[in-house]
């Protein structure tokens, strides 16, 4: 019994660490149709300038300003790279994931040449450093720090979805970008913010992965993107309300099979994968335009 | 070989990681090698009037690369190739200078295949099973003695590492009487904690720890987290400086087993080495006597040699070479090239390890193997 | 009537083809040889470099038929035809695979493993890995396909899946077969005499030459013929493709296959190579380094992927030593941090030849192949 | 030039040049369109008239760029100016693709053209297609042709503008639905000037006060439009229409008389060369 | 004997019925026209025919053997051809290439590499001067005749190949007025001279009236009416839901 609780909470914990790398994958995505490969680079550089800070500080008050600095660290890259060179790219959705595939190669060997390749401790606060007793399960307590920050980003992120005209802004901006302009809107600056938004999740996700992991090395950010991208996909390529789901389904899947299934959660995550993808109906027909 | 203007060299190739996810092991070897051979040359870079020439080449930690390194040295006359932290990349050098009949004194790489993997390859450093008898060493002696039987769990990865310190555990300790239960991690896991209570649930004596990769420190946390630190006995080797602080708050409850410990000796190469370290402002560090063995194995082969010995000389040289090094007295074992050599057993104090015990080489040396 | 030659208002470039047929009436007209020719004295020029003592300063090491030298032209070659075959999905038919590294493992793992398992020479292990990477392509594929039904980036993601699925297998070392993380060195047992050893780094090159000159012959005749035509609509426009009667299933299968064999048979020329196989071949990073080449040389033109994957195979190959050299070290540290890594100066130069040259280092002065056009076609 | 002296034109062209890649689409357009009333575009396919109403809101395919010339919005020189900047001094458009946005539902189409600031007449797009106001929670990639053209058209109408551009709005509409349009364009009309590029004759005669007549990208006619189609002579040399109407023609098989400029270098002498080849061929 | 045939043939979304239980025979070397106000379900009606869609309910029959569930490329093998509404084309081949694929899609081989027989084809539509240019840098029009043309395509080969039955989806929206009378002319031909049957939407109501043997009108998805030109043209209904007033 306390085997499966302790199983379905460090699942749950899983999948909110997923949710939290895929939440800005999906928004990115879903909106501007970019597969953001950097993302995962976005998300190692979040880190390690909040681990700086927290080295520095120190104590949950350091966490907490760690948090913040990873998250603007986050946004500021994804500015800088979007203003620098996705913008230039738009209406060409492959040679956008092209540059980010290339910045997913290049960012984290840079990152390893600067603070080396050995992974480095992640100063957790004390206080979230033990276990929580839940029916005689010991649970680690950062899980349920990732578990409130996911629920949290989901209703950050739906709310601006639905309060902000930025959302329809993006989405028609993706299909046809001068058309939107031609409508007086300036498509321009909506990409931007929604491209900061999608840099701050990383960042932010790069900070409660060292939590998570309580360490941080150069490769962590994009060896965790195969399975927030696989999580995309079951989630429904962009509904984020679909990717936190589906992100949930795959912590827990991955958690029971890697206990019940001799370690094989990773291969449980792809079966799932395929059985959602065969599944899934075809896409029905637009009835005017053909 | 003799250099055009009557000048005698013998070229060397260092190929080692100095990119890649083992930067550091390779960064450590070279530095080491640096010092060894300055000692063993007496700062000459000449043994007998023959000058070692050495090339030094990253590998990446990619076999592709290796192995087009290794040819390309080959070709470009090198009598020995040395290094390689990579147990990958060593494993497919080692036919490649079968092959082309080159020497090849194999760096960090712990995977016990090198050892007998042909004739002319040799190795500077320890071999997985060395460690596991480290820790069958360390069990019998907080037992005071006696046989080694008891549960002992291995908690390893499940790639090749993980397989082969399980094979290793399971022929030493369970050959000693221990009921060897392996419990594997799947290598990308991120979660560890369905692995900690599996290994909780078998209720171990002991455990032996062979991780490597970026989730050591969550799986330190979270065996401390369900109590396994706290139940069993639990042996792990020793990583690198730069891991120190892998352990977090479970360092005072592991016990460890180490290849090396900065300081663990007081030979006149660890001296050498430390004095050579200084000078440049680096500090010793866990492959530190890879690379000075290395150059010393180096330096008795082109000493024994000579320059135009040849390959078959170099081998006959360094078989059954019994040598002074940074840990202690170091054996090549003439049967299968293993190297023999003292192993440690240490602790933490404060934030630096020191050596608890020193295990004889006999009682960590490998069973011994046939070459070919 | 004879079709323009004149520079034409072709907007967005001048097609896929580096010289395409401005009418039909141009290709029927041009002679078959003229398009020979230049394929045939590169083929010419590259078998007879084992022949060469020439000293490439900087960029080679040592003159060019020493072995160093011969083995890292015959790296740059064989990677030159992977993704000569990878840009067959990509460039002509618009399929965007992450998953082209589980076939060409396959062939380094499945020529390796037919040889120490089963005992077979090299040429029927090639023959037996061949046979088992194209039944797996049909199957994958099949499944890949159907991703598609989530857009272009479903089918990259299954593939993906798939990949990770057999990267994760090959690392875990299942009894004790594929040696893990560690790779398989390549036993000398069954492999002919003639392709062991450094003094036979020439035989190797020749092989890695025949293998690029087999892929191009494949894709380039592939292309040219209707087939191409159909891949091309493919790309451009599927569901017309259908409406005029071909099945566009059948034809991105076939694609997929023909691609996955081509793989798979570059997977046992890199095993004989670089004298074993390695994980890192199974690996999605491996298929992103294909995807890097290609674009880098220039995807959907003839020669683009070749230059691409010898470019970047040199680059990769060349800055790993310049890195370890002197010169760098000199450097100060602001500078020799980024220089050690050969993937920051990779990555940073394919993002410029994305951003600077979108045809790929092919076609620097031609606009982009399939640049969109204001709006896509509603429904 | 038909506008009234006294009052200034709501928007002027003047020796508009265009190149989009290495051709020259555009080589000389020049026109007013009045403050009142509507003012229609007029040409075969391919001479330019997309390409110049592009210009004008500075839409231009990536490699388009203007040569010379300038459009002047307003007394505002907006020549080469950012689309959003030039449609916030109140222009509505129509593309003639009709742009609509296929992955939003007809209410987030509607929404996203409400320009801050003044009121958005739903009230009178709802009057005039009521089909939209059923369907506003229908994805708008799934309507009807004519029904997309609806919401195009919608769009241009919601917000009060300075000038509406509208590109073949009657395309694909059902003949009373087209009458419908031309009618609300009419009242439209009774507001704000409209530029039109239309193909049905009909529509421009019910409408056009002004007319100007492209060819081969260049202005080959400004004047009444009225005049204009009553003058079977020049709508012949100018549109090729023989007929009143757009009624088909009963022969096919004309001569080959290039309704469009080769592009490149030669594109001007060319263009020349059909100008004298329509001419000559008899139809 | 009916080259197609329709039987209550049902196409709906969720619960709105676009194509409702449409009953249609269509004979050999006949001419229908198929009007109807705008989202009568007129372009859905060719999705179901050509196979883009899947029908609901119904069957549809060519030349007696039911078609209702083969894939949109093995209808076309079988002789269904079509042009879209909004034009679709292959943005990154020339004009030219167009033409030769769809000759070489209806079995022409060889003759579809014939620059001469493209050109001649191109002509037909005047797109002749485009032969060489990308598809996508052409104005409105010009891709509708391109559509055009990859229906005429197949007379390149063997005169017998190509579609049959032929789907015109608005041809005529967005020609050039002066074309209008040219292009009417060329399905004219592809009618009476090449034999081929034809379904034809189109809102130009004279282009209509000179060519349609048969007139049917949809209105909700159902077919209000079938019949001569004439008939139908002085039907009220129709005149009240689809012509209105005279402009
Ligand atoms: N997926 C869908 N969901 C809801 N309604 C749909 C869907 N697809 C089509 N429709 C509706 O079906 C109706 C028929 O559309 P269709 O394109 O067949 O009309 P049409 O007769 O071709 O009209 P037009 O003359 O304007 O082109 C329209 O009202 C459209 O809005
Ligand atoms: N993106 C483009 N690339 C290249 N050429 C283009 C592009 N857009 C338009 N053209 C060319 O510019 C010329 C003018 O096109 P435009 O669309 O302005 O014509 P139009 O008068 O609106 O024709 P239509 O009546 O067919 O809509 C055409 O010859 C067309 O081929
Ligand atoms: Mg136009
Ligand atoms: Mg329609």
């Amino acid at each position: 019994m306390s085997t499966l609780v302790l199983l379905t909470l460090t699942g749950l914990g899983l999948g909110a660490l997923y949710f939290l790398i895929a939440s800005g994958l999906a928004l990115i995505f879903g909106l501007m149709d970019v597969l953001n490969f950097a993302h995962g680079a976005f998300l190692t550089v979040a880190a390690y300038a909040a681990w700086r800070t927290a080295e520095t500080v120190g104590g949950t008050g350091g966490l907490a300003l760690a948090a913040l600095v990873g998250t603007a660290t986050g946004a500021l890259l994804a500015v800088a790279v979007e203003l620098v060179l996705i913008r230039r790219l738009y209406g060409r959705p492959r040679e956008q994931i092209l540059v980010t595939v290339g910045l997913s190669l290049a960012v984290p060997a840079l990152v390893q040449a600067v603070w080396g390749a050995d992974s480095r401790p992640f100063p957790v606060p004390e206080a979230l450093s033990g276990t929580v007793g839940v029916l005689g399960a010991q649970v680690p307590a950062s899980r349920f720090v990732l578990i409130a920050a996911a629920g949290l980003v989901l209703a950050a992120v739906t709310l601006f979805l639905s309060r902000t005209r930025y959302g329809l802004i993006v989405r028609a901006g993706v299909e046809d970008r001068a058309m939107v302009t031609a409508l007086g809107v300036d498509v321009t600056r909506a990409f931007t913010l929604v491209f900061a938004i999608g840099g701050a999740l990383a960042g932010l996700a790069g900070v409660l992965g060292g939590l998570y992991f309580g360490s941080l090395s150069p490769h962590q950010g994009t060896s965790l993107l195969v399975f927030a991208f696989v999580v995309v996909v079951i989630g429904g390529m962009g509904s984020i309300p679909g990717v936190a789901l589906s992100a949930l389904a795959v912590g827990l899947v991955q958690q029971y099979a890697n206990y019940y299934a001799d370690g094989y959660g990773d291969f449980a995550v792809v079966v799932l994968l395929a059985a959602v993808v065969l599944a899934r109906p075809a896409p029905r027909l637009a009835g005017g335009t053909a | 070989a003799s250099g055009g203007d009557g000048a005698q060299k013998v070229q060397v190739a260092l190929i080692t990681s100095t990119s890649g996810p083992l930067a550091s092991y390779g960064e450590q070897y070279l530095q080491g090698f640096e010092a060894g051979l300055d000692h063993a040359t007496g700062g000459t870079g000449k043994i007998d009037g023959v000058t070692i020439e050495v090339s030094r080449y990253d590998d990446a930690g990619d076999p592709a690369k290796g192995v087009s390194l290794a040819k390309k040295s080959a070709g470009r006359g090198a009598e020995i190739i040395a290094g390689t932290a990579a147990s990958g990349v060593a494993t497919q050098i080692a036919p490649v200078a079968a092959q082309n009949k080159v020497l090849y004194i194999s760096g960090p790489a712990a995977t016990d295949v090198l050892t007998a993997a042909n004739r002319y390859t040799f190795r500077s450093g320890r071999q997985t099973f060395q460690d596991v008898a480290t820790a069958q060493q360390i069990l019998l002696r907080q037992k005071g003695g006696g046989s080694g039987g008891g549960k002992v769990v291995v908690l390893a990865q499940d790639n090749a590492f993980g397989q082969a310190n399980v094979a290793a555990v399971e022929s030493v300790l369970g050959r000693g009487g221990a009921t060897v239960t392996p419990v594997l991690a799947p290598p990308s896991a991120t979660d560890l904690t369905p692995t900690a209570t599996k290994v909780k649930a078998a209720e171990p004596d002991m455990v032996f720890v062979a991780w490597a990769g970026d989730t050591a420190r969550s799986m330190w946390t979270t065996l401390d987290q369900q109590g396994v630190l706290d139940a069993a006995t639990v042996v792990t080797g020793l990583d690198s400086r730069a891991a120190y602080p892998v352990f977090g708050r479970a360092r005072d409850k592991v016990t460890l087993l180490a290849h090396y410990v900065p300081g663990a000796t007081d030979t006149p190469e660890a001296k050498a080495a430390e004095e050579y370290f200084a000078r440049k402002g680096w500090k010793t560090d866990l492959f530190t006597p890879d690379g000075f063995n290395a150059a010393q194995m180096v330096a008795r082969a082109v000493r024994e040699a000579g320059a135009d010995g040849g390959t078959d000389a170099m081998v006959k040289a360094l078989e059954g070479f019994t040598f002074s090094g940074v840990k202690g007295v170091n054996t090549v074992r003439p049967g299968d090239h293993a190297l023999v050599q003292p192993m440690f057993q240490a602790a933490f104090e404060g934030d630096e390890p020191s050596v608890v015990h020193t295990v004889d080489p006999q009682d960590a040396a490998p069973a011994e193997k046939r070459i070919g | 009537m004879t079709a323009p030659s004149t520079p034409t208002a072709s907007p967005a470039g001048t097609g896929a083809d580096p010289a395409p047929p401005r009418s039909p009436a141009a290709s029927a007209a041009r002679p078959r040889w003229r398009g020979l020719a230049a394929p045939a004295a590169v083929l010419a020029v590259l078998a007879l470099l084992p022949y060469s003592a020439l000293e490439v300063p900087v960029l080679l090491d040592g003159p060019v038929n020493s072995p160093g030298s011969l083995q890292l032209l015959a790296l740059c070659l064989v990677f030159g035809g992977l993704a000569l075959g990878y840009d067959l999905m990509f460039g002509r038919t618009g399929l965007l695979s992450f998953g082209h590294a589980l076939y060409v493992a396959g062939g380094a793992y499945g020529t390796r493993l037919a040889m120490s398992e089963l005992g077979l020479d090299l040429l029927p292990a090639v023959l037996l890995a061949l046979a088992g990477g194209a039944a797996a392509a049909v199957l994958l594929g099949a499944v890949s396909l159907r991703g598609l039904a989530l857009g272009g980036i479903g089918f990259a993601m299954v593939t993906l899946a798939f990949a990770q699925a057999g990267s994760i297998w090959v690392q875990r070392n299942p009894g004790g077969l594929t040696g893990g993380e560690e790779g398989l060195p390549l036993p000398t047992d069954g492999v002919p005499a003639a392709l062991v050893g450094v003094q036979n780094t020439a035989h190797v090159y020749w092989l890695a030459l025949a293998y690029l000159a087999l892929v191009a012959a494949v894709v380039w005749t592939a292309v040219s013929r209707p087939v191409g035509r159909i891949w091309q609509a493919v790309r451009d426009n599927e569901q017309r493709v259908a409406v005029l009667g071909h099945d566009p299933f059948r034809h991105k299968l076939g694609v997929f296959v023909l691609a996955s064999v081509l793989g798979v048979l570059g997977g046992a020329v890199h095993l004989l190579v670089t004298a074993g196989a390695t994980p890192h071949s199974s690996t999605p990073q491996f298929t992103l380094t294909l995807l890097v080449m290609v674009v880098l040389g220039g995807s959907g033109t003839r020669w683009g992927p070749v230059l691409g994957g010898v470019l970047f195979t040199f680059l990769d190959q060349r800055l790993a030593v310049l890195a370890s050299s002197e010169q760098v070290h000199g450097l100060p540290e602001f500078l020799r941090a980024p220089l050690s890594e050969p993937m920051v100066v990779l990555g940073t130069l394919f993002v410029v030849a994305v951003y600077a040259a979108p045809g790929g280092v092919a076609s620097v002065r031609r606009p982009l192949p399939w640049r969109r056009t204001g709006k896509g076609a509603g429904g | 030039m038909s506008t009234d002296p006294g009052r200034a034109p709501v928007l002027s062209v003047r020796d508009l040049r265009v190149r989009i890649g290495r051709s020259r689409i555009l080589q000389g357009v020049g026109f007013d369109v009045a403050p009142t009333g509507t003012t229609a575009l007029l040409g075969r396919n391919g001479v330019g008239k997309t390409t110049t109403v592009r210009s004008v809101l500075g839409l231009l395919p990536e490699d388009g760029r203007i040569t010379a010339g300038t459009v002047v919005l307003g007394g505002t020189d907006v020549t080469g100016h950012r689309t959003h900047t030039v449609v916030r001094r109140g222009v509505g458009y129509v593309p003639e693709d009709r742009g609509v946005f296929g992955g939003l539902t007809v209410a987030e189409n509607l929404a996203l053209a409400e320009r801050g600031g003044g009121p958005h007449h739903y009230d009178l797009v709802h009057d005039l297609f009521p089909e939209l106001k059923a369907r506003r929670r229908q994805r708008a990639g799934t309507l009807s042709g004519g029904q997309q053209q609806m919401v195009a058209l919608a769009r241009a109408l919601l917000n009060d503008n300075r000038l509406v551009i509208v590109d073949e709005p009657t395309k694909g509409l059902a003949p009373r639905v087209v009458t419908e349009v031309a009618e609300a364009l009419e009242r439209a009309a009774e507001r704000v000037p409209l530029l039109l590029v239309e193909q049905n004759l009909a529509v421009v005669r019910r409408l056009a006060r002004d007319a100007v007549v492209l060819d081969a990208g260049r202005t080959v006619h400004t004047g009444d439009a009225g005049e204009l189609l009553a003058d079977r002579d020049r709508t012949t040399a100018l549109l090729g229409v023989g007929r009143r109407g757009n009624a088909p023609a009963t022969a096919p098989g004309r001569g080959t008389g290039p309704g469009r400029t080769p592009p490149g270098e030669r594109a001007a002498e060319a263009g020349k060369a059909a100008e004298k080849a329509r001419k000559e061929t008899p139809r | 004997m009916a080259v197609l045939e329709l039987n209550g043939l049902s196409w709906s979304v969720g619960a709105a019925a676009i194509v409702d239980g449409v009953d249609l025979a269509v004979g050999e070397g006949e001419f229908v026209a198929v009007i109807g106000p705008n989202g009568a379900g007129k372009t859905s009606l060719f999705n179901l025919l050509s196979g883009i869609a899947r029908p609901t309910g119904g069957t549809i029959r060519l030349d007696g053997a039911d078609i209702t569930s083969l894939p949109p490329h093995r209808r076309a093998r079988r002789g269904v051809g079509r042009t879209f509404q909004s034009s679709s084309v292959f943005p990154t081949m020339t004009v030219a290439q167009h033409v030769a694929l769809a000759a070489r899609a209806a079995g022409a081989g060889r003759a579809a590499e014939d620059g001469r027989g493209v050109r001649a084809v191109l002509e037909r539509v005047r797109l002749g001067h485009r032969a060489g240019d990308l598809a996508a840098g052409l104005s409105h029009g010009d891709k509708r005749k391109l559509e055009l043309a990859m229906l005429l395509a197949p007379t390149l080969g063997a005169a017998s190949g190509g579609p049959r039955l032929m789907l015109l989806d608005e041809p005529m929206a967005g020609v050039a007025a002066e074309e209008v009378g040219e292009l009417t002319g060329v399905i004219r031909a592809l009618h009476r001279t090449e034999g081929r049957t034809v379904l034809m939407v189109e809102h130009h109501m004279d282009v209509l009236l000179g060519l349609a043997d048969r007139v049917a009108v949809m209105h909700h998805g159902t077919l209000l009416a079938v019949g001569t030109p004439d008939a139908v043209m002085a039907d009220p209904a129709v005149q009240e839901a689809y012509v209105g007033e005279e402009l």
